[in-house]
């Protein structure tokens, strides 16, 4: 039976965190240049030939605004270390691109194109945590290396790659979303009780409103869910969804809706006054491109990153691997780099020092069983903090975040408010493992049998 | 009671958007014989190019001039479908129907594309437009300005199309073709003309739709393989070909979709697939068609 | 002169005789001849030339477009998901004939529905239906995993005497036994379906596409025999899905959307749907060029859409009804 | 002996009464003449009999059975058939096949989807048999889209001729010809009902055709029966000769 606590306290065991002040809990280091990439010299013969990756993502369709940022990130990355000579000094990145736009059964065949026919090296990319689960075993049977660097769904490695061997991600699970709104809701509105929704009518939406509901019933108690609303992904007209979730009369709304979808539904709220007559959290308002949302969008509301990244966050020059990555980023591409291209840019990389660090102790260039080696349990320092990569289950760890919109007079757009960033260590809110699998997600079993019931 | 009228406000107001969509599609139906699955392609097209036409002169101009340029949307979508229909569907006339979708089919493919060549992959919104009605209060309730406008427009739309259908010459050369082109054209009729026409109209009210919702939903990568499988639904309701039925379908799937969303909200998705196969299997060719 | 003519019409099925023995053989040794990719392609090839062949036992036989042909697909996809997933079965004879046989009564009860129309209504309304399946397997997400999908692993063949062995490569098994499988069950189908449109059952169903009045007053039942049509069309593309999922690994609601619907009626026109073997090179073609396209540019889509305008601009009857006739014209002056 | 009697049989589309309480009989073994103006209403009691259209009222006995709420299918079981005015043909298939698929329907073997139809002998032979009765032997290999017009017409009688039916209805067998092709066609007619034992009712136009072939001639106008006997009778009825024939000479 698990126990009672106040809610200060169980927030405190979870390690959460507020403001800029904490670079990355757990990570106050702040990484000496030499660790971020400086010269590096390479033991023994290493081949001039190129290492091939291939990059899948959306390039089309109303995915693409996520899809964009992820490619720039990956190909800003290739520049980086192409610039240096390539992988080892030698091995220059080749980068090609495929459009993950064209559903399952093609992305399938594309992936088994890349290796076979293009012998790529290394696979990296995929947004779509309907994708994950075709291609990580199609990339395990073809033994090719693989760094998923979204596609974040729990159902990859519970079920459809239980034993990863050659495919990672990077990125933080899908169940990190709904339960880091729930901790920011409950933290900022500990009055809430009425809830209402509204999801994409798919897994993650699915995903989102479970986790966020259990989550919220542990941190404050009784919740009531007072609307739901199941829009199609894709859908641009929301205002029978508005009006259904105004007349429920909610404290809250909790809403997993993204990218363009998500701009056609403030935009629309804006003008049923939704915003004025309860409070609102997301869990990927800031998922598109900085510039795509409005400054109408009213301070004050939970703007999600899927728990990974914000450009703004860890802040100024506390954290240099941002504020450089960042500067060129904006260089490079115009715009500020979102959570998909920081997942991209920082796969890479981890690759890179993989391949460093098996150099290191092979000599020459290593096998792609020595890359693995030095990917389980490698731990670097990116852009959004530092990221391990727990080598039971290939899953990278960093901290989850979220935050809090504000208009600040620095920035054409809305950005976070460095005062009110939300920092949870991964672990405090995913099972841990060998953790008994449950439905829908291990980790929503644990929290339901482990989390007190915080008042 | 303020939520009712707000969703019978929501009901007409996505009933508009569809009207504007599907009479174009069942236009084309009624007087040339062909689907266009490129339809919802040219609704997209509009919304696009009213959001960059405003995005361009967005700081000179005065709100209210802005509305104009929505206009420019709608005649990208008719001059398109001007240039369309003579190059690529004239040849397919006297070939069986299936060639005349799958034409339309690939123009959909083509046009997707080429709406992301041109205008890249982030969507384009231009709020301004809407924020330039004030929300009104009815009854303690919050309604937008802009979504009664958009009410307006279809509402004049409709009105504006069925005048020019059974009021004008043209329309009456237009109902000719539809209910026999051979007839039609054995009494001198320019059927080739006929033909362009109906079809640029056709267009034009799917610009017009994409222009009008534009400033509320963005311009988007997709919204137009979207909005053709709603349209499909309105007009197998209501029955293809039939201006009524295109009219009485929008209204028929707004106010399920609003109903579905409201009290159903975890099947809304299918309640309209649902209703539209139930529909065809009681009257296949829906409640105003002919077969 | 009638001698002469059975003569020519004698060398001309040992000649059409002679290519079928050198094309089976060459795809027998396929995974000999062509890299493991090649032979993967081949089996997607392969597979959906079986969907298109159902297929076009509808459009291109019985004169019915079927906008709906991807629920069969995903039907037959899903009954070997839900096999595993339920049963704990691995067995891919199980899941051919599970799949078969609901994709069968799925098409009976689309047919049900259906058959009483024709042209633009049958189209859209096998759309609709289709769709409410789509949707289903979209929103039961306990039961089919929603977008998450379902996975299928490697089954084993031949009442389990052939499986994936522990530790081995799943690329080979794909590649040489699962290939061959599939080819198997290929040759089977093209067999089976060959005999179909030649049977008086099929010269039925050409008699309804042609003029369906008549077919009724010579005593052909119309609806019923478009509806055992659709069965059967439904059955073998249903059949493609099953062989499709452990290429694929997992089936999502993907392949019950209308555009896979698109893609297959793609196939049926590239290859030419008047004639018996367009749709499967149409099939196996349109595969390549989908891949390629794919690897090549991210508009891909545009590329599909200026390839599908130009045939149906240029060349209506498709690759094989465009192609065969000037081979047959060459021979003659030769 | 009566093989078809229909009793006051009407069909009504709005004000339009194209058939109304007609009794119409045809008698065994006889070649019967149906004649009248366009919209006189044959096609419609034709359309009737045959099942393909519905009767508002009225009844429908062919040979001793009700068939008047029996579909298409069980009419041509029970020996109805007929051609078309227009030629309603498989363009796409074979004339052998047009004729092939008759029988095979007939046979009830259009079930069979696991044998090849070019293997059933008995069904190729009795289908080169009724081509030859027809003088369509040398086209048998030709696309029924491409025969010429004579052959079109001959071809669509082989067609409902191939179903063995008790009673043949023919619309217009000769129409769309040239004069010098009509002959060859109405012999055929004449002798499948002779020597085949078929009763037939003839829809003509030409009333020399009529005349000529007919053993009894029924004449209609605007929906119902104008005049029924034997060519001699009919040439003096002068109902008929002013309402009928002397517009179809004018016209």
């Amino acid at each position: 039976m698990p126990e009672e606590v106040s809610r200060r306290d169980f927030l405190n065991r979870l390690g959460v965190t507020i403001g800029a002040a904490a670079a990355s809990a757990g990570s106050l280091v702040v990484p000496t240049p030499a660790e971020a990439q400086q010269s590096f010299q390479a033991k023994g013969k290493v081949p001039t030939t190129p290492y091939k990756t291939g990059h899948m993502t959306f390039f089309t369709g109303p995915a693409a605004v996520l899809g964009e940022p992820s490619y720039k990130g990956h190909i800003l990355a290739a520049e980086e270390i192409n610039a240096q000579g390539g992988l080892l000094g030698k091995r220059k990145i080749e980068t090609v691109k495929a459009d993950e736009a064209a559903g399952t059964d093609a992305n399938v065949k594309e992936l088994r194109r890349m290796k076979l026919s293009e012998k790529i090296d290394c696979f990296t990319g995929v947004i779509s945590s309907g994708n994950t689960p075709a291609l990580g075993p199609v990339a395990e049977e073809l033994k090719t290396l693989t760094l998923f660097t979204d596609g974040c769904t729990d159902f990859l490695f519970e079920k459809a790659v239980p034993n990863p061997h050659y495919v990672f991600r990077v990125t933080n699970i899908q169940s990190a979303d709904g339960v880091m709104a729930a901790i920011a809701a409950s933290m900022a509105w500990p009055k809430v009780t009425k809830i209402a929704h509204i999801h994409p009518d798919y897994s993650y939406g699915r995903n989102a409103f479970d986790h966020f509901n259990i989550a919220m019933k542990k941190l404050s108690g009784n919740i009531q869910v007072v609307s739901e609303a199941w829009p199609k992904l894709g859908t641009t007209e929301f205002t029978a969804h508005i009006t259904k979730t105004i007349s429920a009369k909610p404290d809250l709304l909790f809403t997993s809706v993204w990218g363009g979808d998500y701009i056609a539904l403030y935009k629309q709220a804006l003008r049923y006054d939704l915003f004025k007559k309860m409070k609102v959290a997301t869990t990927l308002a800031f998922g598109v491109v900085p510039q795509a949302i409005g400054k109408d969008h009213p301070a004050g509301v939970v703007a999600g990153v899927h728990a990974n990244y914000h450009f703004l966050y860890p802040a100024g020059n506390r954290w240099l691997p941002n504020a450089q990555f960042v500067k060129k980023y904006y260089d490079r591409w115009k715009e500020y780099p979102t959570f998909e291209s920081e997942g991209a840019y920082t796969a890479l990389h981890m690759l890179r020092v993989a391949v460093e660090k098996a150099n290191q102790l092979v000599g020459g260039w290593p096998d792609d069983q020595a890359i693995i080696a030095m990917l389980e349990g490698l731990m670097y320092a990116a852009p959004a903090g530092y990221t391990y990569i727990r080598p039971d289950n290939h899953q990278g760890y960093k901290d989850a975040l979220t935050g809090f919109l504000v208009n600040s007079p620095d920035y054409a757009f809305p950005v976070w408010d460095l005062k009110r960033v939300i920092t949870v260590p991964i672990r405090s809110i995913t099972a841990p493992p060998g953790y008994p699998k449950g439905e829908p997600t291990t980790t929503y079993k644990w929290i339901e049998e482990t989390w007190p019931k915080s008042a | 009671m303020d939520t009712l009228l707000t969703q019978i406000l929501n009901s007409l107001f996505y009933a508009s958007i569809l009207f504007l969509i599907a009479c174009g599609l069942s236009l084309v139906y009624g007087v040339m014989r062909i689907v266009n699955m490129a339809h919802g392609s040219l609704y997209a097209v509009g919304a696009y190019v009213a959001a960059w036409a405003v995005g361009l002169v967005a700081s000179y101009l005065h709100v209210s001039l802005l509305l104009v340029l929505l206009l420019i949307g709608a005649a990208a979508a008719a001059l398109a479908g001007a240039l369309l229909e003579p190059t690529l569907l004239r040849p397919l006339y006297q070939r069986p129907e299936e060639y005349q979708l799958l034409m339309t089919f690939g123009l959909l493919l083509i046009l997707e594309d080429l709406m992301r060549m041109v205008w890249g992959p982030y969507p384009l919104t231009a709020s301004a437009l809407s924020e330039f009605f004030p929300s009104i209060s009815v009854l303690g309730a919050t309604y937008p300005g802009y979504n009664i406008f958009v009410i307006v427009v279809g509402g004049a739309a409709a009105v504006g199309l069925w005048a020019f259908i059974y009021r004008t010459r043209f329309g009456i050369l237009l109902r000719a073709t539809s209910q026999n082109m051979r007839m039609a054209s054995a009494l001198g009729v320019d059927v080739k003309r006929i033909y362009v026409q109906a079809f640029t109209i056709g267009c034009l009210m799917a610009g017009l739709g994409g222009a009008v919702v534009m400033p509320l939903s963005g311009a988007v990568l997709g919204m137009g393989v979207d909005a053709l499988i709603l349209a499909f639904v309105v007009v197998v309701i209501g029955g293809l070909g039939s201006l009524e039925g295109a009219l009485v379908g929008a209204l028929i799937v707004g106010a399920v979709r609003t109903l579905g969303i409201m009290y159903f909200a975890e099947i809304e998705l299918a309640v309209l697939y649902l209703i539209a196969a139930v529909v065809l299997f009681l009257r296949p060719a829906g409640l105003f068609g002919r077969a | 002169m009638s001698q002469a003519l059975l003569a020519s019409g004698r060398l001309l099925a040992g000649w059409r005789l002679a290519v079928g023995i050198a094309i089976a053989l060459f795809l027998v040794l396929v995974p000999r001849l062509l890299p493991p990719f090649q032979t993967l392609q081949l089996s997607y090839g392969l597979i959906f030339a079986i969907a298109a062949l159902g297929f076009n036992l509808l459009l291109g036989y019985t004169g019915l477009l079927s906008f709906g042909h991807s629920a069969f697909f995903g039907v037959g996809a899903y009954t070997a998901a839900l096999l595993v997933k339920y049963m704990g079965l691995s067995s891919m004879e199980a899941f051919v004939l599970a799949g078969a046989l609901a994709s069968a009564v799925t098409a009976a009860l689309f047919g049900a529905v259906c058959v009483r129309y024709t042209r633009i209504f049958f189209s859209i309304l096998m759309l609709a239906l289709s769709q409410v399946i789509w949707s289903l397997a979209f929103k039961l997400f306990w039961v089919t995993g929603g977008t998450d999908g379902l996975r299928v692993p490697t089954p084993t063949l031949l009442g389990g005497s052939v499986a994936l062995g522990a530790g081995e490569d799943k690329l080979v098994f794909l590649t040489h036994r699962y290939y061959y499988y599939v080819l198997a069950l290929f040759l089977v189908c093209v067999g089976a379906m060959w005999v179909i449109v030649n049977s008086p059952f099929g010269k039925a169903l050409q008699a309804i596409r042609d003029n369906e009045t008549r077919a009724e007053f010579v005593g052909v039942q119309v609806r019923k025999y478009r509806w055992i049509a659709l069965v059967v069309s439904g059955t073998f593309t249903g059949l493609a899905g099953t062989l499709w999922v452990p290429l694929n690994g997992l089936t999502t609601p993907d392949i019950l959307y209308w555009p896979f619907s698109g893609k297959i009626v793609f196939f049926v026109v590239l290859g030419g749907f008047r004639t018996f073997l367009g749709p499967v090179l149409g099939a196996v073609v349109f595969n390549y060029l989908e891949t390629y396209a794919i690897g090549f540019t991210v508009y891909w889509q545009m590329v599909l859409g200026v390839v599908l305008v130009l045939l149906v601009l240029t060349m209506p009857a498709g690759l094989v009804g465009t192609l065969a006739p000037l081979f047959a014209r060459r021979r003659r002056i030769a | 002996m009566a093989l078809l009697e229909t009793t006051r049989v009407r069909k009504w589309f709005g004000d339009t009464h194209a058939v109304d309480d007609v009794d119409f009989v045809v008698n065994q073994g006889e070649l019967l003449g149906l004649i009248g103006s366009n919209g006189a209403g044959k096609t419609t009691l034709v359309n009737l009999i045959s099942g393909l259209l519905r009767p508002d009222a009225g009844r429908i006995v062919f040979d001793g059975a009700d068939v008047t709420r029996q579909s298409v299918h069980e009419r041509i079981r029970e020996g109805i058939a007929r051609s078309f005015q227009l030629v309603n043909l498989f363009d796409q298939m074979t004339v052998q096949d047009n004729v092939a698929l008759t029988i095979f329907a007939r046979e009830g073997k259009t079930r069979r989807m696991t044998a090849l139809a070019e293997r059933d002998r008995a069904v190729l032979d009795e289908a080169g048999e009724v081509l030859q009765r027809f003088g369509l032997e040398s086209k048998a290999r030709m696309l029924a889209g491409g025969l010429a017009q004579g052959e079109r017409k001959l071809l669509d009688v082989a067609v409902a001729y191939a179903l063995r039916p008790k009673l043949l209805f023919l619309d217009e067998p000769t129409s769309g010809v040239s004069t010098r092709e009509k002959a060859p066609i109405m012999d055929i007619v004449t002798s499948i009902v002779r020597t085949g034992g078929i009763t037939a009712v003839v829809i003509e136009h030409d009333m020399d055709v009529v005349f000529t072939y007919s053993d009894r001639i029924v004449a209609m106008h605007e929906g119902t029966i104008l005049a029924d006997g034997t060519p001699e009778e009919i040439r003096r009825n002068e109902r008929v000769t002013t309402t009928l024939i002397g517009t179809t000479e004018a016209g």
